[in-house]
């Protein structure tokens, strides 16, 4: 089972990693920001994989923050683009 | 019964790499920002969803478990989120375009 | 190859790129970001040096690892004011650059006279 | 483990700590209030710890938290350490008592933006710096280089203007280029050794790749730091930017705790690793140092550029120590009269330039510019502060009885007793450039206005008194040549085997 | 070549051909992004080398605060970039800072190759102490007691570098609020999460780091947790960052080292030396200096995030 968890783990990272092209074909930064979603969401699988498959429950509190933290990414970006009517938008400093 | 949830894991687990191929495959193919962005949830939900599910026997107690659930639940909101803004900002960035 | 000597190979190269980085962008912000990629090369040589020390019912010697975390905090403060700099500098005098010729700005008129 | 008055270096570490926690809690005028208060309190405890050393003649230990290395931190006073606790005490009450006509807060705020900040950056610089003397462990001295380094930014841009900011981040890109490079070889020492301490480093280290590896990282990240030439360039722009009280503590203080490090490094943990070649390489980089800086502050036409391009130059002497200080029988660097010139260098080169910065920011607040070309006649509208300029520049200049004079007295008698003499050449070619450069500045000074000298704000005496006793200090350093000089000396390790052959 | 070593060889790859994406892509968002994945993979790569306190730390700081910091900042500087291409270096520079990176990639992995077997370690050690401090977490044991002072000098450190940030404002809006304002759709997705995450992070922080004492976690991966669901209450408008010349917020920023101290100096009566823990209570003392750490981290890395104060207090 362990070698079969490894593998799994392995075969997710290798996915995600497959998917991070888009960060470098673009085009738009909207592109780039979803590849870097995807490889949260897969780092996640493979931490929970790894972790049951060395039977080191830690990696599960790694995960839970890498969760937490996911969609910080996204809204940083989201406000930094600039765009008057937007009603999630970030007023201009005084 | 230890064979059984082997192979109840196995399966979700396998399953669940399916839907990690299938996103990246829809991220890297798919003609537009938007198609892209559902490839992408489809591995945020159902991918983790199914590793989630098949690591769940194995978790080793009622607690760990709970936890992992959690996780899952949390990127699922997070994912939820993620797709509106994000899709809302490619629409504002093809316009600036 | 072990693990070990796996890890310890990619923190070295990852210190070269990070240097390498670090002299030849003109931009501050790629600046930083040099300098946080050979930051992390960095603390990746002192994870391999403590999981070299594996021992005593431990994965790794827990005191390089200590280290790191000290590290990783101090590096963050540090890009912190990085950033605020860089922004406070852009928006004084609307350009980003180190060049020591550059313009003055906003306000030229006082320029180097302190 | 610990010595009995060990304690003092916990106290002299902690008061600046304490009082900047403080001042940032109460604020406004309040932190003014606090930093002042500390100042002579921490003065007290450096003297105390000065004189325990001088009175046990051994290193005062303190073993924090009871865990003993290498698991645990000491903290170590020597002679060195005790030596720059004070000088560096008494430049930050002198600056403190200097800086509070201009970073007072202004009556109609409660709290204003410079004053709050330059007075808890102030006494963090001095806890980082007292960090540095005392730490005995290479990671704790990381973190204090941090901490130094986090201090020492802000002050360079507290006026907020774009160059400054553009100067502030290019000294925080070289600094933090300069910590990663040390913190690489902190990395490999403890992969090679597998303790950080400094004394027991010392008992293990060999002359192998690991170390020269670890050595050659650090002492170039420590060299990007103190700015020795060709790493110099960030510093003119960053202290001649700054509010004169912070250039002074700038070029005064925060360029020796780097080096100090440094020292610590070569004469400390590892004295046999870098050889001849290092130690005549470092050398050369430091007559480079002085030469080249020397020639480029004789062009400058601002006196602020110029005392930072001094700066550069007398930072080079302090490198001359360690070619000097290498020993050909032993194969290692030894703590002699080579180690003794140069700290002195370090010592009297803090006082004066600290002086010298007071100075240029008094002839700037009075004329409004510090243009060079148009200094005449400020000599005798603030004779005091002439004065004080003069003095400092004859401890720069190494004219006796100055500890200027002392340490490169003590340079020339390493050199010629090692047969070095192309070091003897450097340095006296170096005294003759400096001397240039500071009667450029006296000699307009002195010399009659091309227009009408109108002050534009009146100077106030006590400030001026500041830079005097200050520069007086430097001048009259020389005399400690009678006996306190042998502080430094104490608790070095090497002298016995110089002795023994 | 074991299933791990492969699993290990992957990673490495990943995270090399992340760094190298980083360094030579044109614009600057994508170097970021590229960077956010970057810290991702190093998290794995700590979880390979059984530093999980590390892993979490990576997680929460490495690449989740620096990621989104330094995303805002390219978001803001994206006029300035099409400037620095004109100050690329040339070909001659290039091929020189190149020989010289090579060289200290060079000599570092020869110095990695050759640390001595079989390695020095200090867990042994550790290890034995560890019943003194009531610890059974060594990497917290190692901070909170054995280098105690590294990590009081360490949060000394980030509070002088946020007054640091803050000294970069401008004169006129001293003592105002930090940040630019925020703006959410009160009924948008933004809002919506910044009012049902929060209160779940803010307990999973908490958890992060009460584990600390005995297993992976501790104060800096949890403290950090908190700061991020303060942050994005902040930028969904949820909540505004508070004037820096608050007395309350102040306190709450010093927290932390002033506990750390005032625990210190007791160890000088109850435990015979500074930093000294007796120990029966050294478990409740290091609990309580952890409580001040955990509320002076979040405080501190929220307003570092937050920047210097950009409006005025006044209305």
């Amino acid at each position: 089972m362990t070698g079969f968890l490894l593998a799994a783990a392995g075969f997710v990272l290798a996915m995600v990693a497959l998917g991070l092209v888009r960060i470098l074909r673009g085009p738009g930064n909207a592109d780039r920001l979803m590849a870097a979603q995807l490889m949260g969401t897969g780092g996640i699988a493979t931490l929970l994989l790894l972790g049951a498959a060395t039977d080191v429950p830690a990696t599960r509190d790694a995960a839970l923050t890498l969760a937490l933290l996911a969609i910080f990414a996204t809204v940083a970006f989201v406000k930094g683009i600039p765009a008057a009517d937007d009603p999630d938008r970030t007023q201009e400093s005084e | 019964m230890s064979l059984v949830l082997d192979v109840f894991s196995i399966a979700a687990i396998c399953a669940g790499a399916f839907f990690f191929l299938a996103g990246t495959a829809g991220l890297l193919r798919f003609p537009d920002a938007l198609t892209r962005l559902h490839a992408l949830t489809k591995a945020d939900n159902l991918g983790l969803g199914l590793v989630v599910l098949g690591l769940l026997p194995r978790a080793g107690g009622v607690l760990p478990a709970l936890k992992l659930i959690a996780i899952w639940l949390l990127v699922l909101l997070a994912s939820a989120i993620v797709s509106q803004l994000i899709g809302r900002a490619a629409r504002r960035e093809s316009r600036l375009q | 190859m072990t693990s070990v000597t796996l890890f310890g190979l990619l923190g070295a190269l990852l210190v070269g790129l990070g240097l390498f980085g670090l002299l030849v962008h003109p931009h501050p912000l790629r600046k930083i970001l040099s300098f946080n990629l050979l930051g992390g090369g960095v603390f990746l040589l002192f994870g391999v040096v403590a999981r070299r020390g594996a021992g005593a019912g431990l994965g790794g010697d827990p005191v390089p690892q200590a280290l790191v975390i000290t590290g990783l905090v101090v590096a963050f403060a540090a890009t912190a004011l990085a950033v605020v700099l860089l922004l406070r500098l852009f928006q004084e005098s609307g350009s980003a650059t180190l060049r020591t010729d550059a313009p003055a700005g906003k306000d030229a008129g006082g320029a180097a006279d302190h | 483990m610990s010595t009995p008055d060990g304690f003092l270096l916990v106290l002299m570490l902690t008061a600046p700590v304490v009082g900047l926690l403080i001042a940032f809690v109460l604020g406004g005028r309040n932190a003014e209030r606090v930093a002042l208060l500390t100042m002579p309190v921490g003065l007290i405890i450096a003297v105390t710890i000065a004189v325990a050393l001088w009175r046990s003649d051994a290193a005062l230990v303190y073993v924090l938290g009871g865990w003993a290395p290498p698991l645990g931190i000491v903290l170590r006073a020597d002679g060195l350490s005790a030596a720059m606790l004070v000088t560096v005490a008494v430049v930050i009450c002198a600056t403190g008592l200097f800086a509070r006509a201009e970073f007072r807060t202004p009556e109609a705020v409660p709290e204003a933006r410079a004053p709050f900040s330059f007075w808890i950056l102030l006494l963090s610089v001095w806890a980082a710096m007292n960090m540095v003397f005392l730490g005995g462990d290479l990671f704790n001295l990381y973190v204090a280089l941090e901490l130094l380094t986090f201090a020492a930014v802000p002050l360079v841009c507290l006026d907020g203007r774009a160059e400054t900011f553009r100067a502030a981040l290019r000294y925080l890109v070289f600094a933090l280029f300069g910590s990663l490079l040390y913190l690489l070889g902190v990395a490999l020492l403890y992969g090679a050794y597998g303790t950080l301490d400094i004394a027991m480093l010392a008992a293990v280290v060999r002359p192998e790749p690991v170390t020269w590896v670890a050595g050659a990282l650090m002492t170039v990240g420590l060299l990007a730091k103190t700015a020795l030439f060709p790493l110099h360039l960030w510093l003119p722009p960053a202290h001649a930017g700054a509010p004169a009280p912070a250039s002074a503590v700038l070029s005064a203080l925060v360029v020796k705790g780097s080096f100090f490090i440094l020292v610590r490094l070569w004469f400390d943990v590892m004295p046999a690793v870098p050889g001849e070649a290092g130690a005549q390489l470092l050398g050369a980089l430091g007559a480079a140092a002085i030469l080249v800086s020397s020639v480029v502050a004789l062009r400058q036409a601002r006196l602020k550029l110029l005392i930072a391009y001094s700066t550069l130059a007398q930072i080079g002497y302090l490198f001359l120590m360690f070619p000097l200080a290498f020993d050909t029988g032993s194969g290692q660097l030894v703590s002699g009269v080579a180690l003794t010139g140069g700290m002195l260098q370090a010592i009297s080169h803090a006082t004066a330039k600290a002086a010298m910065f007071m100075t240029a920011g008094l002839m700037y607040q009075a004329l409004g510019h510090d243009r060079i070309a148009e200094l005449g006649g400020v000599a005798r509208a603030l004779p005091m502060t002439v004065f004080a300029f003069g003095l400092a520049g004859v401890s720069l200049i190494g004219l006796p009885p100055s500890g200027g004079f002392l340490a490169k007295w003590l340079l020339l008698t390493a050199a010629v007793g090692g047969g070095q003499w192309w070091w003897v050449a450097v340095i006296l070619i170096g005294g003759l450039l400096s001397a240039g450069y500071i009667f450029k500045v006296l000699a307009q000074a002195v010399g009659a206005p091309n227009v009408a000298l109108t002050l534009r704000a009146p100077v106030p005496r006590h400030r001026e008194a500041i830079a005097l006793v200050l520069a007086l200090l430097s001048v009259l350093l020389g005399l400690v040549a009678l006996g306190p000089i042998d502080l430094l000396q104490i608790a070095r390790p090497g002298l016995a085997l110089v002795h023994s052959q | 070549m074991s299933w791990t070593l492969a699993l290990e060889a992957g990673l490495a790859a990943l995270v090399l051909g992340v760094a190298v994406w980083t360094l030579s892509v044109r614009q600057t968002f994508a170097a970021v992004v590229a960077f956010v994945v970057y810290g991702l993979a190093l998290t794995l790569v700590w979880v390979r080398l059984s530093a999980l306190d590390v892993a979490l730390t990576e997680a929460a700081i490495g690449s989740g605060l620096t990621g989104v910091l330094l995303l805002g900042a390219a978001a803001r500087l994206r006029a300035t970039e099409a400037d620095a291409v004109a100050e690329r270096p040339g070909a001659g520079v290039r091929a020189a800072a190149a020989a010289l990176a090579a060289l200290v990639a060079l000599a570092l992995a020869a110095a990695v190759l050759y640390l001595p077997e079989p390695a020095h370690t200090l867990a042994p050690a550790a290890m034995a102490e560890l019943p003194a401090t009531g610890m059974r977490n060594a990497v917290t044991g190692v901070l909170m007691a054995y280098r105690a002072a590294d990590t009081l000098l360490e949060k000394v450190v980030v509070l002088i570098s946020l007054i640091g940030v803050w000294s970069l404002a401008q004169d006129k809006l001293w003592g105002g609020r930090p940040g630019l304002l925020h703006h959410a759709d009160p009924d948008g997705a933004l809002a919506f999460l910044a009012r049902r995450l929060p209160p779940v992070g803010i307990v999973a922080g908490i958890y992060i780091a009460w584990l600390g004492a005995d297993q992976p976690g501790g104060a800096f991966p949890g403290g950090t947790i908190i700061a991020a669901m303060w942050l994005l209450a902040m930028m969904a408008g949820v909540t505004d960052a508070p004037p820096i010349s608050r007395r309350w917020l102040r306190l709450v920023l010093v927290a932390g080292p002033a506990v750390f101290l005032a625990v210190g100096f007791s160890g000088f009566f109850t435990a015979g030396a500074f930093l000294a823990y007796p120990v029966a209570y050294a478990k409740a003392l290091i609990v309580v200096i952890e409580v001040g750490m955990v509320l002076t981290i979040a405080a501190t890395l929220g307003l570092l995030m937050a920047g210097p104060p950009e409006r005025s207090d006044k209305p």
